[in-house]
């Protein structure tokens, strides 16, 4: 079978493991569910793996182009909907689909299922998550992308709710259920938009029949109502409210799925949407494109990581670590070159790795003292070395100590970035060193004990927690799975910063993706591209330097915070910031709102 | 004026009279609201069916086919819900007169067939719903 | 009317933000929701529409009759399934949230902070 | 932040938001327009594969895989309102007490039942050929079945309506879309594509797959609204907290109730 | 003349549609609202037919008339215990205690 027909099969697959689950999971016993799930989970991660290796391979080309139904261009023209596979769409369906089996393995005996009558029903809303991902990231057609948008959101929202027993994880999904749909509603907005400019829907149909007339107010809406739905998924400041919340409060497996790659899939959107739609010269000018991502990036880097480095809630804290490095993956893109794009695939190829296996980490915690709690867990984890090294390994690896994937990641992507602004790798090492220092600093108190207890901030409000585990009971014995997968995880992020074939397909695939033209060729006209020639990437001197001089300031944040707390309280200065996340859905509505009007604001220059 | 723009004609005038329904819907007594929800079903099914004639469309028939199933056990549902049904003249008399007034000459502008059999069907479940449900109940107002 | 149906589309969706941002009760917001939504579908199908034009469902019509955009209809018919299963979704979780929580009243969840 | 506040931001960004969207409709093609040409490809690609409803050929030939999505957000909906409306341990089940329903509203509640059926299925049936189709069908299904809870009460509509069948159903008719385009690829072709004789124009058996899916849909939207609807109902009617609280029996507001009182 | 008066339905229920979302949106008690809402199926119904869209409209009537109000009454229904009881339960009463025990916090 050719490359591009396996494509729908990565979506199909898992949809009918859904249905087959829910249709017989009643009367299986647990074991045969579980084990089924994970089967209708690896059937499409390795079809996605395999399309990643052919396209990426360079035999039969850098793209494969799949039309759903048969409905192939006629004339350029066509009715279908078209399903694209470059390298970096295949990788991040390959990196969901590969997360979601991890994800798996995790909870394999680890959920409580709920009491009667639903077995099978969480590994189901998981394939079809994992469905709804890899549609997201294969589809080239921007209605299509909407829908997989929505299905993303729908089961997200069920699933980070899925404790229905608790208030937090409620309230949790509301808001993002609320925020989030209203994001796709101005997502479909913009798409209507542009359709009635272009008649089209495919992305590269819109750019090319874009690119016939100058710029107008149309574009621009089309380009603000757009790119709103997609920062939303990728909260992005101020957008970015309803991730903690939801994060914060979702079982754990859904936790390393959601920051793991979902998030990431909302960059993956803008810039994807960009590059195809709005690049040519009928769409939204590199400058100006620039500007905002720019802007917003480094609030949201800034913002996520002050925020992260004042949690004792450790899940809420891992949350606005995923926040700040949306930021700088955001930053990444911004700078619109190959290298950027490249380099931010790395990252975010690496931090999922990372962060799901942190994740994992806080899963044990969790499950084991029935709080996740950085004051009240203080010193108390010593008996869990195995998850202690984890963690703590994990921390450093945030902070993008080589040779992880997330060093590798954001040395290339802070060089790159470096080259538009003087002062953006420092923006990189800063954030990578107080998430990282955060998470150490939990590390010290919790699994060393290192210090003095924690005293309460009284800056504003906070997030304790306490919270139920999520096993029938506490954990005596911590299972296998729950340190298997985060440390195969870990293990899985070294491997993107060791082995050289993983940097050299993500620096071909960053120049593919930067290509507008030759997607479009590919797409529309059916050319074969000549797949550019593969360059061997090496660890800058600079990004290794300063991936240990952030990994050093993480330390030395933590050991601070830990042995001379006063020192690093500056108090006065983020309970106001704090105090915006107020946990209000009226509240984040209007802060959407509003960064409309950011966005607006910061594109219209490109208008005459 | 062809005879389509009579029937559209025809159809603005339910449609018009929905403005005071509205009104009636948002900010009257529960009791007023239910009867506006009920006239708002027969009103609209009514001027979908005139619209239906005067886009030369029988197919666009199956919107208020769908209406009038809908429509009255949408308002029995309420009913229940709100704990009231009160009767209204109003409905009762469009349901009677209104309906027939509009269906018949459909059925004469239609000829014999099956769309003729569909408006029929339409106009019998538009008064059977319109009727039942505008009866009221013999103890309106006590208790709660 | 060239535009009229654009300004009530965007109208509609500025409302149901604003009943959003302002609700007290968790149920209305949810139905605010519903109703941001229905700017969408307005947008579409005005979008869509041709003057002159009829429903592109030859049952009853030839095939060369002069027909509006079928392909917008097509995408409203999956929004309006979007928008009911968002809508029951949410139901679910407020119902639960009032189990657990005892409100539905924004202001009165007060447990994710800072 | 206060209510003020909140509603002043909000009027500030909507402010900016509001020009640049009136901005936009003004950049838009007049409204009816004639300016359609992907519509006009769908509806000649409708004509080609024999289908006389354009947006049913759009919806489950042309767009197949947009509706594949729309059902499976729907499926996962119904899947996530079932886990979200469990019952928790610390609820019990109560049977609610028969309501009575007055005479005309029971006749003309048992009268409608099998009407509104026969409509729901005509207008499933009918989907490739004029307005309606699966979704729309399965929509005014489940609601007919609900017209028992009218007619009669929530045990009369519980006997019609074990939960069981019908999640399945739902995952038959969800798996039943999947594999209808999967059978496409074994048969070589692609994924969803019309691989059946298209038949003849305007017959209920045109259009090729259109009527399979669109068949595939109709059962799985009636059955996953039936679930999702018993859900809520359960809820309402029979689900009480540990406290006692959260739910009554049925109807003792409703109009019959109260008359026998 | 016919395109005329299309053009005068269609702005008729623009309108309408405009007015009932502003409605739905202003009446801040659910059951009200679920009223409102669909009245406002009902008359994006009567404007996808105006706009030749009967699919559509097909659709919204049964989901915006039937479907969604149903299922807010069913949810007001769970969430007001006693008739008249639209606010959260005074003083930490009834169904907020687990919550309360889980969370450390009363809760209002």
């Amino acid at each position: 079978m050719d490359t591009a027909g396996l494509l729908p099969l990565v979506i199909a697959v898992p949809l009918l493991g859904a249905a087959v689950l829910v249709a017989g999971g009643r009367r299986l016993p647990r074991i045969v569910t579980d084990a089924l799930g994970c089967a209708f989970a690896a059937a499409p991660a390795a079809l996605a793996l395999l399309v990643l290796a052919r396209v990426a391979g360079g035999g039969a080309g850098p793209y494969a182009v799949e039309w759903v139904g048969g409905w192939h261009l006629a004339g350029g023209e066509g009715v279908g909907i078209v399903l694209v596979a470059d390298p970096l769409g295949a990788g991040l369906a390959a990196l969901v689909s590969v997360l979601v089996v991890a994800v798996l393995a995790y909870s394999w005996h680890y959920f409580e299922e709920p009491p009667r009558r639903h077995g099978g029903a969480f590994t189901a809303l998981i394939l079809l998550f994992q469905a709804g991902m890899c549609g997201f990231a294969l589809t080239g057609d921007l209605f299509n992308a909407f829908v997989f948008f929505e299905l993303m959101g729908v089961v997200a929202y069920a699933l980070t709710g899925y404790r229905v027993e608790e208030s937090r994880p409620l309230h949790g999904a509301l808001s993002f259920g609320i925020v989030n749909s209203l994001g796709g509603y101005c997502m479909l907005l913009g798409i209507t938009l542009l359709y009635a400019r272009t008649g089209e829907l495919g992305l590269a149909q819109i750019g090319r029949a874009l690119d016939g007339r100058a710029p107008d107010g149309l574009v621009l809406a089309a380009f603000v109502l757009v790119a709103t739905g997609l920062l939303v998924k990728a909260a992005a400041v101020p957008f970015h409210f309803w991730l903690p919340d939801a994060h914060a409060v979702a079982p754990t497996p859904v936790c390393m799925l959601l920051s793991g790659v979902m998030v990431e899939l909302g960059v993956y959107g803008v810039a994807r949407v960009y590059w195809t739609v709005f690049s040519g010269p009928g769409g939204v000018p590199h400058p100006d494109l620039t500007r905002a991502l720019l802007v917003i990036g480094t609030l949201t880097a800034l913002l996520g990581a002050l925020m992260c480095w004042r949690q004792r809630h450790i899940k809420r804290l891992l949350a606005f670590s995923t926040v700040a490095h949306t930021g700088l993956f955001l930053t990444g893109v911004a700078v619109l070159s190959p290298e950027g794009v490249s380099g931010t695939a790395l990252y975010v190829l690496g931090h999922a790795g990372v962060k799901a296996a942190l994740f994992g980490c806080v899963g044990v915690l969790l499950d084991r003292y029935a709080s996740v709690d950085e004051h009240e867990l203080y010193g108390r984890a010593g008996e869990l070395p195995v998850t202690g090294v984890l963690f703590t390994v994990g921390g450093l690896a945030l902070s993008g100590l080589p040779p992880f994937g997330t060093g590798l990641g954001k040395a290339l992507a802070e060089e790159a970035a470096g080259q538009a602004a003087g002062w953006l790798p420092a923006l990189f090492v800063l954030v990578s060193a107080v998430t990282g220092g955060a998470v150490l600093r939990v590390a010290l108190r919790v699994f060393a004990g290192a210090g003095r207890p924690p005293r309460a901030a009284e800056d504003g409000p906070e997030t304790t927690g306490e919270a139920e585990p999520e096993t029938g009971g506490r954990l005596r014995r911590v299972p296998v799975p729950m340190l298997a997968v985060p440390a195969a995880l870990l293990a899985g992020a070294l491997s993107v910063g060791v082995l050289p074939g993983v940097a050299a397909t993500a620096e071909r695939a960053g120049r593919l993706f930067t290509d507008a033209r030759g997607y479009r060729a590919a797409v529309l006209d059916g050319r074969p591209v000549a797949a550019p020639a593969a360059v061997a990437q090496h660890w800058p001197t600079t990004g290794i330097l300063l991936g240990l001089l952030s990994t050093a300031l993480a330390a030395a944040l933590a050991a601070l915070a830990v042995w001379r707390p006063a020192r690093t309280g500056a108090t006065a200065l983020t309970a106001p910031v704090r105090r915006l996340q107020s946990g209000h859905i009226g509240d984040y509505v209007a802060w959407l709102v509003v960064g409309m009007a950011l966005l607006t604001a910061l594109t219209a220059t490109g208008l005459r | 004026m062809s005879a389509a723009d009579g029937w559209l004609l025809a159809g603005l005038v339910p449609l018009l009279g929905l403005v005071p329904v509205l009104w009636r819907i948002a900010y009257g007594e529960p009791g007023d609201r239910l009867i506006a929800q009920n006239l708002a079903c027969l009103l609209a099914a009514l001027a979908l069916l005139l619209t239906a004639q005067g886009f030369g469309r029988p197919a666009y028939v199956d919107v208020a086919l769908v209406l009038s199933v809908l429509g009255p056990a949408g308002t029995l549902v309420y009913a229940r819900f709100l704990g009231v049904l009160p009767g209204s003249r109003l409905v009762r008399w469009i349901a009677l007169a209104g309906v027939p007034a509009a269906v018949i000459p459909l059925c004469v502008a239609t000829g014999p067939g099956r769309a003729m059999v569909k408006l029929l069907v339409i106009g019998a479940l538009l008064m059977a719903g319109g009727l039942v449900t505008s009866a009221g109940s013999r103890d309106e107002g006590v208790g709660a | 009317m060239t535009v009229l149906p654009y300004l009530v589309a965007g109208w509609i969706f500025l409302v149901g933000v604003y009943g959003l941002v302002t609700s007290r009760n968790l149920i209305h917001a949810v139905g605010c929701l519903a109703v941001a939504q229905s700017s969408t579908y307005v947008l579409l199908l005005a979008v869509g529409y041709r003057r002159g034009g009829t429903a592109p469902v030859f049952s009853d019509v030839p095939p060369d009759r002069r027909v509006v955009d079928p392909v917008v209809q097509a995408l409203a018919l999956t929004d309006i399934v979007v928008g009911a299963t968002v809508t029951a979704l949410l139901l679910a979780l407020v119902v639960q949230l009032r189990k657990r929580h005892g409100t539905v009243d924004p202001d009165a969840l007060s447990d994710l902070k800072g | 932040m206060s209510p003020r506040g909140r509603l002043g931001l909000f009027l500030a960004g909507a402010a900016v938001v509001a020009a640049l969207f009136t901005v936009a409709c003004l950049g838009l093609p007049p409204f009816g327009g004639a300016h359609h040409p992907y519509g006009d490809r769908a509806v000649r690609a409708a004509v080609r594969h024999h289908t006389s409803n354009a947006i049913a050929s759009v919806n489950f030939d042309q767009r197949a895989l947009d509706t594949l999505g729309e059902e499976t957000i729907l499926f996962s909906a119904v899947l996530g309102a079932v886990v979200l409306l469990r019952q928790t341990a610390d609820e019990r089940r109560h049977t609610p007490a028969p309501a009575a329903v007055r005479p005309p509203i029971r006749r003309f509640g048992l009268l409608m039942l099998p009407v509104a059926l026969a409509v729901g299925l005509y207008v499933v049936a009918h989907g490739q050929l004029s307005p309606g189709g699966g979704f729309q069908g399965g929509v005014v299904v489940a609601t007919a079945l609900h017209l028992l809870y009218i007619a009669a009460d929530y045990r009369a509509l519980e006997r019609v309506r074990p939960l069981r069948p019908y999640e399945i159903g739902e995952a038959v008719g969800e798996a039943a879309y999947v594999i209808t385009g999967l059978a496409a690829v074994l048969a070589g072709s692609a994924f969803l594509a019309n691989v059946l004789p298209y038949g003849t124009f305007a017959t209920l058996s045109s259009g090729g797959t259109v009527p399979l899916l669109n068949a595939a849909v109709g059962m799985e939207v009636a059955c996953g609204v039936v679930v999702l609807l018993a859900q809520f109902l359960d809820q309402a009617v029979q689900i009480e907290g540990a406290d006692g609280g959260g739910s009554d029996d049925d109807g003792p507001r409703g109009p019959g109730r109260r008359e026998r009182a | 003349m016919t395109g005329t008066l299309t053009d005068v339905l269609v702005a008729v229920a623009l309108l309408l549609v405009a007015a009932a979302a502003t409605a739905a949106v202003l009446n801040r008690d659910p059951v009200r609202q679920a009223l409102v809402l669909s009245f406002l199926g009902l008359s994006l119904a009567l404007l996808f037919t105006f706009l030749q869209a009967p699919d559509v409209a097909l659709s919204q009537l049964a989901v915006g008339s039937a479907v969604t109000p149903l299922m807010i009454l069913l949810t007001v229904r769970k969430v007001r215990r006693r008739p008249g009881d639209g606010g959260p339960p005074q003083g930490g009463a009834g169904d907020g205690r687990r919550g309360a025990g889980r969370d450390g916090r009363p809760p209002r």
